[in-house]
């Protein structure tokens, strides 16, 4: 066949643009600017396409790939894409074009930044369409390293005081800066990915098939056991990445000392990537594992849900409250994986989706306001929005969408893991969900109040603040826009997450 | 036997053109050497296993093969890091160190195709001999003695252990052909597994495994850099042929026996070099502690006990070595431009020099088992190789140390990366080192790339040690 | 044909106002040029208004409600969930009301909220346009889903309408209070949704009404799952406890509390359970709470109107005590006399806040103490405000009258005798309080000193002080909240009849409010219930003597307010307390909800991200120990590999 | 005398001279502990040759005596260097580099 | 046979002796000139195992090579220093329970194994024996040795040689 690899050049372009940046742009930022956004341009243009061209009747995976790597191993190069991983590509595509735009004032060192931003997003492209498991590991260490040096190169160090029992510990981890939240996050991350390691080589050797790609191993039952913990070394090392409590520390501080763009990406794409693998690669060939251990992820994420919202309300810093919020809402995330119902799935994707507008749209916002009244302290603000219209309007609007409020995609995804929560084994898992979109509306609503709100600020810094200008914008826009579209219109998502839910449950035996 | 006939060659070759242009700072040696190393290599890569020679005492079977062109190799790339040194004194030196690295080479060379006691003890000695001298031959430095007395005093007695094995193991099987090994062992005699404890000991000297590891950071803080990342590679690349002719082959089910105390060694090795590594300074003494904890892995390797995963440990000592000489071509360029070995030396590498910051991170990613890099495949297989034997708690051990070893990885490339450089001005880089660094890189993202034929070589190459 | 389908109108009536919005969101320029948008606006509303008055006539004498879905989530077997119109006789009814309001309230709004900067105003018409699309959404929702998508979106169109002025930390803790309490109901209207999908498979109202009456509804747990949907409609429709959001929602402009808080968003919880009455008729004891609750909730709000000062809290109390009527009559089993109050409600009681709006923005201030003798300077306005007193109070030939009568009659009728006197008891209230409020601000004389006092001192003082912040900000920043900025100055003595684009609305409703009284009064609905004789006489007689009382204490001073305050001293002081609801709920925000979110927020940081930064710590601890093994002794070493040597025979068992 | 005898005075003889290197002070002491060691190999190797009746062991002493001898003097070689520039032999002051 | 035993007795003794002397011995020139003894005593062992070459390699090669290398190191060093070298002992538990605890575990090794082997009959001249097999099946160790020891003294030429 002669098809154009659509997913490679997804995949690669980003890769492609930043070796030209790096190569060809240096001490020339505008140069850099547009290569990074025709890198980030093609696809989404590819992906949007995608969208149409993906055959939903079909169903299952298409625009498959494959050449082979390491035949010695069973390791191809294969990519394919099934409804899941298509909307996560588009998801990817629009965050990252939105942050090509939020790090448009990006000073020092712009040319490596836009470089490893597109090398990150790479990695998580080839996460979403590669087919063989190893080949997915590989691009999910892409994905997660280059995060070490945005962090620590481009990232804002806080100050935590030490105290409590553990006092003496975060004098000696140095915890607040931003090279320590760039380590946690690494080497947590790492951790993880260690995990999910062992899991692929343990159903590897088990299927004896020699053959790392998906497609085979779905085949193959493995035994009980295994599966059981497989599944669980899944759970855990996507999970870290997925923000599961208690191992989701490293994600507050790795998103509140992030550069804008990458505070975007990582909170946006990143932590879907774990969630993602949890529906991949845990419910995609541990099914017995999975149904086995549903109560735990469904309690856990129950927990992350409240908890997540609880600790977002006590927050004083805005960039740790978007933060925070991320830990409560991808407990919705592995809330609606823990259903193992079609509504609960669908909604789990939905809200990897809507999430990861929401809080791309979010760390875009906070970035913004930094930049402009260069404070994050929530409770010294105030009075922005007659400043900031355009600014609060869309922080609003990101807000709604946090707190699930119909027409924009919060709703749908939070609405339909509901469902799914109901109609699952635990019923009960409802409850903490709908209390956390009431402590979301808290929690939200009263940082909007403050920041937006009421009289301005008494402190001088804060008068006379400028609106977004020029390319600020684009982000802003267009990231309002589609949360607003996905919530009207929310087909346009649901319709291809339906095609690969519904057979993954078929295979999990808990829908005909 | 003719390229180590060659071999031998070159050294006379060396040492006449030493001694006829004494004292002459040039580095005409080290040029000698450095072609005849590259012709050696390039003819070790046509040599067709099968030769035998004294009575079956010298094999050439292919593990021997693969491991001299590794040797070969890798003290090529390290005379052309040599080669890179700045200052007189060691050019008029040249001589004496190149004669000495290509006889301990020699060394190496015999002793990775040796059945025979004898010949492995004795060129088991030459490979340590030289290195004794080469390690303290900045001899100005009064730290570079101090690294070579305690390499020699340690190695002393090691050699002594490994001596008292061998007699043990001689009086057992009454011959002093490797090949009665595993039966004397399979029969249960218990000299003969004292005797292989005994030489146990002093191949883990020679490998540095914990806690037979502690001249290593010592030795390695004072030697010459382009030595050391020699010294890191090759001799521990020998110690394993030795594990593997001694301990694998032809073991059969005999060679369970080692399994738990290899995986302790293992275990024990990868947790103290990591742990140890973590506090230093000093990159040369952080890249020390770093090797010891990867010949912990390597050590899974062998603990795993199957032809697939000595295969692997080979993998991974190629990997290493173009990964670990890499490093320490890098702080060699670093030290000599910045006169120091420690971390602040480092300080916003990136900015001054970003090829060279960026091939001590792909380098140290290497070293840290991250994918796209040669380590990653290396560690990869070994953890393979652990599960497929069902050592899982090893394999698990191993992985989370690995973390442990990114966190010092990372410190240092945070150094490189994230600190604002102190002065301006890239770090002056000797062309030759430049090549040696480019030649370690490229190696490292090729095999990174593409493992496929670099298993496949492994692999055929450990084959035969379990058939 | 299509176009003249009642579906079509409907769906147009609802897409009008959706297409405004859009057109005036995504046009900046549109926005922020002000007028023009709010001109814009209004042709749409008025388009939607003509609309809905087609769709209400083709609806009459309509056998079927017609029903028009369109696929909006898919699930494996069909769709999940559908969006469209569900089109009957009470829908488009309901329909003709909001447009109705909504149009009058924007025309009105023009004049009203003419010194807005124009992006202000710009924004303002987008929200009210959302505002009044959400709001038929839920008239017309033929699913519980989107229903509820467009509760929520009603609900959020109220906040930031609240929180128009968004800079007066009233306007804006008002706003936010608003959606908190409302979105509290809306938990449970959440729950009672999915509860019930889950229960009968479906969001679908006419599929859940074909089960309902076949007896295929599943009756365990089905109380529960009315009563998480009842939560919902209290929380919208201000019933106790959640009422307090909306007296303090009168922070926001006088029009948006006219067509939000009295006619048309705060009654949408009684449309749903006037929708879904026959859900809730298999519940009994869910009814039973949503009437007894109901009658609760109008005695208390009407207690709470009668110590309020200020001329909206009274308006607000009093809505939220004739909505206890409508739940209470619901609940009693006649959803359709809750229906008919809740349609007649919303245009007197649309009437009275416009009226008061126009009072407001004559004289400067909310509070009836500022007021007197207004009658003779705003004649007009006088009039029409006091047909929507006695509408309100429930005197014959006026349009509260047929209906309240309905609803005690329904109250009655449905055995629930005790909260039937409750309401009463209210209905006298509402006639004394509402009449008490007409004779301060439009007759009587200039307020004294002594005036002041009769209705409770600390009331007035806090709203002293509240006009007198108001009046300092203002100064402060000029921009903003210059409807009172500007008319301050104004005070009793220069106050006069707004021009025509505020009382025209105000006659209209006017002229509806006294159309509906007289038509029904001589044509009674015919009832679905039998309620007794004495029903009719024993409201207006309430009502009458409601207003004598008010006529005796604050025009004639007959009776002292002073007397009348000490007699029901302890009522007096829990009313003005509020009944200490919202100490209650400020409690729980503060020191619960806000504490407990610290303590976790400091066990995350400090215990649970403290294991991990205890375990790196540990980890750097361990390499320094160790590496201090490292003494530098070359015998050391040698003895490191003596012992390693020794461990190694040890372990491999040469000696045993 | 039985193999068993040499073999107990070779091991007697080994831990000497372990004992020696882990504990003396001066280098040269460490050495001769070294010597010691290497020299109790050497009984070990002729013992078993002789009692085996097989030459090798005998040309493996040789090997080894003759290494030895090469060791010892690079080693004094080293010490020698080192006193140069420490003026001093004491193993315990040799520790510059630890840690 | 008894004159065998004797000898060995008698060599054992002197050795051990000689070796405890070395390793704790307070006068580093007394502990080399006990290094000979002992040296010597090993020589006067090979002889008893009836290996002549053996024995007289040991005493011309290493009692004689190895302590007169010693004893000049101690000698040069002493001249450097310009005073007696002091050779004391550190960590002498320590030390004595690794090497103690070494020797219990040979000890009981060789105690356990099967070493009731007799001393087989002589056969043939035995040094002849051996320069066969290093000229033969030992070319190659013998070559490799000559390379050894000419990089050996390389190094510690290299090293003893003063700076220029």
């Amino acid at each position: 066949m002669t098809r154009l690899p659509v997913l490679s050049i997804i995949t690669w372009s980003p890769f492609v643009a930043a070796l030209i940046i790096m190569a060809f742009a240096r001490h020339r930022p505008l140069l850099v600017r547009l290569t990074a956004t025709l890198g980030a341009a093609i696809p989404l243009a590819l992906a949007g396409w995608l969208c149409f061209a993906y055959d939903r009747s079909a169903a299952g995976f298409q625009f498959g790939e494959s050449w082979p790597l390491v035949p010695s191993f069973g390791i191809s190069y294969s990519l394919a894409l099934d409804g899941i991983g298509l909307v996560l590509v588009l998801l990817t595509a629009i965050i990252l074009f939105a942050g090509v735009f939020a790090s448009w004032t990006v000073k020092t060192r712009g040319q490596e930044f836009y470089a490893l931003l597109l090398l990150l997003v790479t990695g998580v492209f080839g996460v979403f369409v590669s087919l063989d498991l190893f080949v997915f590991f590989l691009f999910y260490e892409i994905a997660v390293l280059p995060m070490y040096l945005l962090i620590g190169i481009w990232g804002s160090s806080g100050e935590i005081r030490p105290q409590g029992l553990f006092g003496w510990a975060f004098k000696r981890t140095g915890v607040g800066t931003k090279e320590y939240a760039a380590m946690k996050l690494t080497l947590y991350l790492l951790l993880g990915s260690a995990f999910i390691l062992v899991g692929i080589l343990a159903l590897y050797t088990a299927a004896g098939s020699k053959s790392f790609s998906f497609l085979d191993l779905q085949q193959f039952q493995f035994s009980a056991r295994l599966q059981s913990w497989v599944f669980l070394a899944f759970y855990v090392g996507f999970g870290i990445l997925a923000g599961i409590w208690p191992l989701h520390t490293w994600s507050p501080d790795g998103h509140a000392s992030a550069p804008t763009a990458v505070s975007m990406l990582h909170a946006g794409v990143l932590m879907k990537l774990g969630a993602y693998g949890v529906v991949r690669l845990g419910l995609g060939l541990t099914p017995g594992g999975a149904v086995e251990w549903a109560w735990l992820v469904g309690a856990i994420a129950s927990i992350n849900i409240v908890y997540g919202a609880l600790s977002a309300m006590a927050q004083t810093d805005l960039k740790y409250v978007v933060a925070y919020s991320s830990v409560s809402h991808m407990g919705i995330v592995m809330l609606g994986i823990a259903t193992l119902t079609e509504q609960g799935l669908n909604g789990a994707v939905f809200q990897m989706v809507a999430h990861g507008i929401m809080t791309g749209l979010f760390f875009a916002l906070v970035g913004l306001v930094y930049e402009k009244a260069h404070s994050r302290a929530i409770f010294t603000m105030g009075g922005f929005g007659q400043m900031m219209p355009g600014i609060a309007t869309a922080f609003a609007i990101g807000g709604f969408s946090s707190l699930g409020l119909p027409a924009t995609a919060g709703f749908v995804a939070e609405f339909l893991t509901f469902v799914g929560a109901w109609a699952s084994a635990h019923p009960w898992w409802l409850l903490p969900g709908v209390i956390g979109a009431f402590l979301t509306s808290i929690y939200v609503l009263r940082v909007v109040r403050q920041i937006f709100w009421g009289p301005t600020s008494a402190d001088p810094h804060f008068h006379d603040l400028p609106d977004a200008q020029g390319t600020e914008w684009v982000a802003l826009v267009f990231l309002v826009c589609i949360l607003i579209i996905f919530g009207v219109v929310p087909q346009l998502i649901v319709a291809p997450i339906d095609t690969a839910t519904v057979p993954l449950l078929v295979k999990l035996g808990v829908m005909r | 036997m003719k390229v180590m006939l060659g071999l031998g060659g070159l050294m006379a070759a060396v040492l006449l053109l030493g001694l006829f242009k004494p004292a002459v700072p040039d580095r005409r040696c080290g040029w000698l050497s450095l072609f005849g190393l590259i012709g050696l290599a390039a003819w070790s890569f046509f040599v067709r296993p099968g030769e035998s020679l004294f009575s079956d005492a010298f094999v050439l079977d292919p593990l021997a093969i693969f491991a001299q062109r590794l040797f070969l190799v890798s003290a090529a790339v390290s005379v052309l890091a040599t080669l890179g040194l700045s200052g007189d004194g060691f050019a008029r030196r040249g001589a004496e160190y190149h004669v000495a690295l290509l006889a301990s080479l020699l060394g190496m060379f015999v002793l990775a195709a040796a059945r025979d006691l004898v010949l492995l003890f004795v060129a088991f000695e030459l490979m340590s001999i030289p290195l004794y001298f080469l390690s303290g031959f900045q001899k100005r430095k009064d730290i570079a003695s101090e690294g070579a007395l305690k390499f020699f005093l340690v190695g002393s007695v090691s050699s002594a252990i490994l001596l008292y094995g061998f007699s043990f193991i001689f009086g057992v099987t009454g011959t002093t052909a490797m090949g009665a090994i595993p039966g004397a062992l399979a029969s249960g005699q218990i000299l003969a597994k004292l005797g292989l404890v005994l030489v146990l000991a002093g191949v883990a000297f020679k490998i540095a495994a914990v806690p037979f590891h502690m001249w290593v950071p010592d030795t390695y803080e004072a030697a010459v850099t382009p030595f050391v990342a020699w010294l890191s590679v090759a001799p521990k690349a020998a110690g394993f042929i030795v594990v593997f002719r001694l301990y694998l082959e032809g073991a059969g089910s005999a060679g369970y026996m080692w399994v738990p105390v290899v995986s302790a060694l293992a275990g024990l090795t990868i947790v103290a070099g990591n742990l140890m590594a973590i506090p230093q300074q000093n990159v040369k003494r952080l890249l020390a502690y770093s090797g010891v904890a990867h010949i912990g892995y390597m050590l899974i390797g062998i603990a795993a006990m199957s032809a697939n995963a000595a295969g692997m440990v080979l993998f991974y000592l190629v990997a290493y070595l173009f990964g670990n000489m890499g490093a320490f071509f890098v702080v060699q360029a670093v030290g000599s431009g910045e006169e120091t070995d420690s971390m602040s030396g480092y300080r916003g590498l990136a900015q001054r020099s970003p090829v060279l910051a960026l091939s001590m991170l792909v380098f140290l990613l290497s070293l840290g088992g991250i994918p796209f890099v040669a380590g990653f495949w290396a560690k990869l297989f070994i953890f393979k190789a652990a599960i497929d034997q069902h050592m899982y708690g090893l394999a698990l051990l191993g992985a989370v140390l690995t973390i442990v070893a990114l966190y010092y990885y990372l410190v240092l490339a945070s150094r490189m990366y994230i600190d604002t450089p102190e002065k301006g001005g890239r770090v002056p880089l000797a062309a030759p080192l430049f090549l040696a660094i480019l030649f370690c890189a490229l190696g490292v993202v090729v095999m990174g790339l593409y493992p496929e034929p670099w298993v496949r070589a492994a692999l055929n190459a450990t084959a035969g040690l379990f058939s | 044909m299509m176009t003249s389908s009642p579906a079509a109108l409907a769906l147009a009536a609802l897409l009008l106002p959706a297409a405004a919005f859009l057109i005036i969101g995504v046009l900046p320029p549109l926005r922020r040029s002000g007028r023009p948008a709010a001109w814009f606006s209004i042709a749409c509303t008025a388009a939607a208004f003509v609309s809905a008055i087609l769709a209400w006539r083709a609806t009459r004498g309509l056998a079927q409600p017609i029903h028009a879905v369109w696929s909006w989530l898919s699930g494996a077997h069909g769709p999940f969930a559908t969006v469209g119109v569900l089109v009957d006789a009470q829908s488009t009814s309901m329909l003709l009301l909001v447009t109705l309001v909504a149009l009058l309230v924007q025309v009105y709004s023009t004049c009203y909220l003419s010194d807005e900067p124009a992006p202000a105003l710009g924004r303002y018409y987008a929200l009210q346009s959302l505002f009044a699309f959400s709001m038929m959404g839920v008239v017309l929702a033929p699913t519980l889903l989107q229903l509820f998508i467009c509760w929520e979106l009603v609900g959020v169109c109220s906040c930031l309408l609240i929180g128009f002025w968004y800079r007066k930390p009233e306007a804006a803790r008002a706003a936010l209070k608003a959606f908190w309490t409302t979105k509290a109901g809306d938990v449970g209207l959440l729950i009672g949704i999915v509860l019930l999908h889950r229960a009968t498979g479906t969001f679908d109202l006419v599929e859940l009404r074909q089960l309902a009456a076949a007896g295929q509804i599943p009756l365990a747990g089905l109380s529960i799952i009315t009563f998480c949907v009842y939560l919902g409609a209290a929380g919208k429709s201000a019933q106790f406890p959640l009422h307090v959001w909306l007296p303090d929602a009168m922070e926001g402009p006088t029009p948006v509390s006219a067509l939000i808080h009295a006619a048309t968003m705060v009654t949408a919880g009684v449309y749903l359970l006037t929708r879904m009455e026959w859900l809730f008729a298999l519940t009994p004891q869910v009814m039973a709470i949503v009437a007894w609750n109901g009658a609760l909730t109008a005695l208390l709000a009407a207690i709470l109107a009668c110590v309020q000062t200020d001329i909206k809290r009274v308006l607000a109390y009093s809505t939220v005590s004739q909505l206890g009527y409508m739940m209470a009559a619901i609940g009693a089993g006649y959803a359709g006399a809750g229906f008919f109050h809740l349609l007649t409600h919303g245009i007197f009681k649309a009437l009275l806040f416009l009226g008061a709006g126009a009072v407001i923005h004559a004289v400067g201030s909310n509070d009836v103490a500022d007021m007197g003798r207004l009658a003779r300077r705003m004649p007009q306005t006088a009039v029409v405000f006091l047909v929507g007193t006695l509408s309100l109070a429930g005197v014959p030939l006026f349009a509260g009258f047929v209906s309240k009568e309905e609803v005690l009659g329904a109250v009655w009728a449905g055995g629930f005798a005790v909260p039937f006197f409750g309401l009463l008891l209210a209905a006298f209230l509402t006639a004394f309080y509402m009449f008490r409020v007409v004779f301060l601000a439009f007759f009587g004389h200039r307020p004294t000193e002594a005036d002041t006092v009769l209705v409770g001192h600390g009331q007035t003082q806090t709203n002293t002080v509240l006009i007198g912040r108001r009046q300092a900000q203002a100064t402060m920043d000029p921009g903003q909240s210059h409807d009172l900025s500007h008319n301050v100055g104004h005070g009793v003595t220069h106050a006069h009849d707004a021009p025509f684009v505020m009382t025209g609305p105000l006659w209209v409703l006017a002229m509806i409010a006294m159309a509906i009284g007289i038509y029904f009064t001589i044509r009674a609905p015919e009832a679905e219930f039998h309620a007794p004789g004495w029903v009719t006489p024993s409201a207006i007689a309430v009502a009458l003597s409601g207003i004598a009382l008010a006529w005796l204490t604050y025009q004639k001073r007959a009776i002292s307010a002073d007397a009348l305050a000490t007699a029901f001293a302890p009522i007096r002081r829990a009313a003005i307390a509020k009944f200490w609801l919202d100490d209650i709920y400020l409690a729980i925000y503060r020191s619960v909800l806000l504490t407990f979110s610290r303590a976790i927020g400091w066990t995350d940081r400090y215990l649970v991200d403290g294991v991990l930064n205890v375990v790196s710590a540990w980890t750097l601890d361990a390499g320094d120990r160790l590496r201090r093994m490292q003494t530098g002794k070359v015998q050391d070493y040698v003895w490191a590999v003596g012992l390693g040597l020794l461990a190694l025979m040890a372990w491999i068992g040469v000696a045993w | 005398m039985g193999l068993q005898a040499y073999l107990t005075l070779a091991a007697i003889v080994f831990c000497l001279g372990l004992f020696g290197t882990v504990t003396r002070r001066n280098t040269v002491g460490i050495l001769l502990g070294i010597e010691l060691m290497l020299n109790a190999v050497n009984i070990n190797f002729v013992a078993f040759s002789r009692f085996r009746g097989i030459e090798t062991g005998m040309v493996f002493t040789l090997f080894a005596i003759c290494i030895t001898v090469a060791e010892v003097a690079l080693g004094l070689a080293i010490v020698i260097l080192l006193f140069r520039t420490r003026r001093s032999a004491m193993a315990d002051h040799i520790d510059w580099l630890k840690g | 046979m008894t004159l065998g035993i004797v000898a060995f007795w008698a060599f054992a003794v002197i050795l051990v002796g000689a070796g405890l002397a070395v390793v704790i011995g307070k006068n580093l020139f007394h502990s080399v000139l006990w290094l000979a003894l002992a040296l010597i005593a090993t020589a006067g062992i090979f002889l008893t195992l009836d290996a002549e070459f053996i024995a007289a390699v040991q005493v011309l090669l290493y009692a004689g090579g190895v302590v007169t290398v010693v004893v000049f190191a101690i000698v040069v060093t002493e001249r450097l220093v310009g005073e007696r070298l002091s050779h004391t002992s550190r960590h002498i538990v320590a030390g004595a329970v690794v090497s103690g605890g070494l020797l219990a575990l040979l000890v009981r090794a060789l105690s356990q194994a099967h070493l009731d082997m007799a001393r087989p009959a002589l056969s043939g001249d035995l040094t002849r024996q051996i320069g066969t097999s290093l000229l033969t099946q030992f070319a190659l160790p013998f070559e490799l040795l000559a390379v050894l020891l000419v990089v050996g003294l390389l190094g510690a030429s290299y090293f003893a040689r003063p700076e220029e």
